[in-house]
């Protein structure tokens, strides 16, 4: 990986995605952005705001609250031609639009024998932090991840954020990307980030002693717990999967075979989450790397409460992953 | 209508208006957080509908139901409480603003799916009639939920089975930032309603004198086994969709001009016209309501929270003896 | 109408039904498997409707699309093969009966999930509209998928949009055992279609001539920017659901008087009468149409599986040179 | 429950599950069915056959298309002191009625501080198997098992397709059910199966040499598959998982601390089965007892293909348990 050279102004999460969204409508005029309150409103998190006065109405596209029709059309815009960026406000409401997803975006390219791929980009806000109780704080990767025919990607950094979108775009298949609302106000540089890509995971960290994964809204936790085990002594590793379907699986494997440990951090729900996945492969393919069991540093099994001590102690924490290392012993 | 009877309908209004108020300055010291929205300026809808119902009549409501908690005689000290995150609200702190429930006064939420709660509604009818029993369910919406599934299957459900539900919605003419014109193609909702042969009426919702006698009688109907009906409750929110919200979408000249139909002052010079409301009554209707929400803040403030080990609690339901 | 189409019609009318015909035998010999819809007795349906959309148009359909795909031009030869899930057929036997599709022919399915489609339509319409194209969508799917959201969602849409779409309803009366009046509280369908502003017309599904007339005119008002039709086609469906349906749900004496409308006999009759259809032409025209479909198994037959090592084909997309 | 004497005659899976719905009809009248065409179709798989005709259309309630609606309807009939039983076509439809089941029926008493529960049962088919395709042939179980404020229940025999309705039914929480369309044509006799509670896991085999966990329709591949190790001299131990949520770890635990081997069996898509979290498990909970790392056998990931040859290579069939076995060695 070749370091940055010049650094730029700093910027936020919410601009990085913004710019990467004007810079797909600039770059390819069959790109649209559509989706509730994309446009008069800004969209929910400010993400869109200001982009219906560049780009006018057809292009961003205010939809009713219809999250099953306006995916679906987003489907069909696909199969017609068009780089339709659909927006579902948060994933929550994506439930609401999952049959559209799963059952055609995922499977027309499969079912129609290689016929029509579904070059589409569902753009959502995921994860809890914010005390907005259980309705409005899920964490629903795992499901997407589960799914053939879909590519997951989980932005974590403002380069992902400003990088992934325009190689989503131009990807033949179908792409969901999880923006971690807790992300939006994080403010940083981009750099001449190399990783452009939307298949493989990042090293964000380097260390010998423990191999810590994690993604999305994770990844900051993750990297104050490495800084935490940096002063007890403790170098981690921290890999920050990116995407999480298909799931880069090397990338873990290879680090997890120079530290021999790994611990796993997840802001879904323990059972069957994303972590259980990367935790399963660790088991399968370097068994014999392993000094220690993988652990897990996930959400507590509640629907999210409201109130901010418990949703706090809900949420796998920079301490709980610190705990769970040392608990790894070695 | 008794003079009481008026008097009660201008205090619940106010009762609604000023704790939603303070509501706002509690959000500003962060002792209520997460999203919050008020339902200033729609008092008369969630009151004159509530006047209408029976005690043991069910409520389902949304995100924005404050005053239908309060309306429904909730008591505020736990519903401020529940906004505050404490372990005696309503809900024990783990709804907050968006998820009011109370079993006694049948208050099935605060749900913060927009459409989410209507099914709901249409099962709380079905289990009534079931049952046998003479119960309705006010099923509360916005204008946005009628562009939702869910809306639809719904309505048709409750009038294929002839189910007592009284759909109420409070259509405030946007949905977030989007207009209903730009939502609906077609705008005059009672057309969804004849589309499944649901009797529908039209309300001014600033008037609560109108909603509740509407309610009232389509109240009746739906009670007496006249099938689902529909309540278009006309109404508009005075304040942005929620506090996060800079209101860029509307025109302030259109919130000055529904301001002037505000339904507290609206009430208040009727009753004074009617010689109801007397010289200085309204003052002290306005000191009691405000010592009342005083209170509530007091007891919010002075809540405990929860203990963090009960975290997993009520995730699934704790072990009753002589189940199975 | 000429001669020639008079009879074109006939023989699309009849393909379908002999082809459907022949299906039910593969199936008693297990050449076909899975799902298996038939449309016998609905085939005016996607002929007149087919026969009035251009070349450039799209069709989006249900699993009970045989009708559609063989009218809408895409091989027998395909189809069936598809049926017997060889690599020969239209989706490479990945899809199989419900999963028809042909880029060429712009025919999108082949959609098993009931009302899943629709949305689809609505938004390759959007396509066109957003690149300025005269083409139109024909969108076919039943009365039970009028319960569904996602029907409601997608009319509103189609409206607010004003999109090319044009519904078409194949209203048989039935959604698998459930009939219609037990499945609306408003059987009229053209109300829902009017709570969208959606025009739309009432057709004799069972009459080849009414339905194309009723598509062209619609769609031509379609295509000139009219926005989004809906036609409703009254049609009814002489066999089972399926394959494993043993039809208890309905009457005998109702099928048999359907049976007397059998859109085929009917345009037969009109066609002889009419002076189009001569002595002996009928006998050509089954046997022409029993060639194609001999053809079409001996082809399907004959057809090879798929090689096994490439079950994981088409999950993504092949890379293609050129692609960023 | 006390034990049963004569043997009954041997019936189907489907006759089970109809006398097990018979049975909650007759003894809690607040018990109804309800599902599109449950009643005069008489059940899509001819499951709740001929109970229109002994209970009445109030009871045996045939509803539109509206899955959301009526899902939503069996919450809110719960809520109001009924005890629905919905059944939902297929797992397939099942994506159209999440957001009732995850931000309702699972939600609902969490939310309210412990006020409100929903003891309502959702039936539903699921699996692949009979050339159904994509769109028909999903097994969404790890999705389901996810969701905190759930039961989810497997049942994979005719016992348990007899037996687990009524604790269901009985149970305040929402409780789901899958059946496999697979399953409902198996023909067995009822036991005096003395598992009747609606948690734990079931040994269906012993054996010493190695832990199969299988669930649902990999049931009986897991036992095909153990019959041939068997005659090549390996003895497996066959668990079927019974409960997905909560999961009983215990059961499988053990065996494997005895087995020192696991191979798990699921017909769901591989990366974020229930077969990663039973292998995730396994790892942080047995790490020291076992001789080698858990391998899973499950469905390839790919929408399923209708053509027969396909499906069949696409699904975990006995042989691939077979040599995932001998492949862990000892
Ligand atoms: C299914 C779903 N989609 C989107 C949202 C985000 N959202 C919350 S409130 C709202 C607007 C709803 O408008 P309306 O139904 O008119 O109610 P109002 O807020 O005006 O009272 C939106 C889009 C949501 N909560 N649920
Ligand atoms: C969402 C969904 N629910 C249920 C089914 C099962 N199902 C398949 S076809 C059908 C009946 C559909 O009836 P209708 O829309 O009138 O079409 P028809 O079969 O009469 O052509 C049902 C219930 C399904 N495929 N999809
Ligand atoms: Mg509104
Ligand atoms: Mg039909």
């Amino acid at each position: 990986m070749s370091a940055a050279t010049t650094p730029t102004t700093a910027i936020t999460y919410r601009e990085a995605m913004r710019e990467a969204i004007r810079e797909a409508l600039v770059r390819d005029e069959r790109v649209f952005l559509m989706g509730e309150d994309v446009g008069r409103y800004g969209g929910c998190y400010a993400v869109s705001l200001g982009l219906l006065e560049e780009f006018g109405p057809e292009r961003i596209r205010d939809t009713p609250l219809s999250e099953s029709a306006f995916v679906g059309a987003g489907i069909g815009a696909a199969l017609g031609g068009m780089r339709p960026i659909v927006e579902i406000m948060t994933v929550n409401f994506s439930m609401l639009a999952l049959d559209q997803i799963v059952n055609n975006a995922a499977a027309l390219l499969y079912m129609s024998g290689g016929q029509f791929n579904v070059p589409l980009v569902i753009r959502m806000t995921t994860g809890a932090g914010r005390q907005v109780a259980a309705q409005h704080s899920h964490s629903l990767e795992a499901w997407y991840a589960h799914v053939p025919g879909l590519r997951v990607l989980s932005p974590a950094t403002i380069d992902d954020a400003r990088r992934m979108l325009w190689p989503s775009v131009c990807d033949p298949d179908p792409v969901i990307i999880f923006e971690h609302g807790q992300l939006y106000n994080a403010r940083g540089e981009l750099t001449e980030d190399p990783v452009t890509d939307i298949t493989s995971a990042a090293i964000r960290r380097r260390g010998e002693d423990v191999t810590i994964v994690a993604f999305g809204g994770t990844l900051g936790p993750a990297l104050e717990a490495s800084e935490q085990l940096a002063a007890q002594g403790i170098e981690a590793e921290v890999i920050d999967l990116r995407s999480l379907r298909p799931l880069d699986s090397e990338t873990f494997l290879a680090s997890v075979g120079r530290t021999h440990r790994a611990v796993v951090v997840d802001e879904g729900w323990r059972t069957g989450s994303v972590s259980a996945e990367v935790a399963a492969r660790i088991t399968e393919e370097a068994f014999y790397d392993l000094d220690a069991p993988v652990t897990r540093v996930c959400s507590a099994e509640v629907p999210m409460p409201y109130a901010k001590h418990l949703e706090e102690a809900a949420l796998p924490q920079p301490d709980k992953v610190v705990a769970a290392v040392r608990q790894l012993g070695g | 209508m008794s003079d009481e009877h008026g008097l009660h309908l201008l205090r619940q209004m106010l009762r609604i208006r000023r704790f939603e108020e303070r509501c706002v300055e509690l959000y500003s010291r962060s002792a209520i957080r997460g999203f919050l929205h008020l339902a200033i300026g729609e008092e008369a809808c969630a009151v004159g509908v509530t006047e209408a119902l029976a005690p043991d009549d069910a409520v389902v409501a949304t995100y924005r139901e404050h005053g239908h908690a309060l309306a429904r005689g909730i008591s505020m000290r736990e519903i401020m409480a529940e906004l505050e995150g404490k372990l005696e609200g309503s809900s024990k702190g783990r709804g907050g603003s968006m998820h009011i429930f109370d079993a006694v006064a049948r208050f099935y939420g605060g749900n913060a799916i927009v459409g989410g709660g209507i099914p709901l509604a249409v099962g709380l009818a079905l289990a009534d009639h079931l049952q046998g029993r003479r119960r309705i369910t006010a099923c509360f919406f916005g204008d946005g939920a009628v562009a939702e599934g869910e809306f639809h299957e719904s309505m048709n459900l409750a009038a294929l089975w002839h189910l007592p539900v009284l759909f109420c919605c409070e259509n405030n003419l946007y949905a977030m930032g989007t207009a209903l014109e730009r939502a609906q193609s077609e705008t005059d909702l009672s057309l969804k309603a004849a589309s499944y042969r649901v009797p529908s009426w039209n309300v001014d919702g600033m008037d609560v004198v109108a909603v509740e006698e509407a309610a009232r009688r389509a109240g009746e109907v739906v009670r007496d086994g006249g099938g689902p009906h529909f309540l278009e409750l006309r109404t508009y929110r005075f304040r942005a969709h929620s506090m996060y919200d800079p209101d860029r979408y509307r025109d302030k000249a259109e919130i000055e001009r529904w301001k002037e139909r505000d339904p507290i002052p609206a009430l208040t010079a009727d009753l004074g016209a009617a010689g109801i409301l007397a010289e200085g009554d309204l003052d002290r209707l306005e000191k009691e309501v405000e010592a009342e929400v005083d209170d509530a803040v007091a007891f919010a403030d002075a809540g405990t929270d929860e203990d963090v080990s009960d975290l997993e609690r009520y995730v699934m339901s704790e072990p009753r003896p002589g189940a199975t």
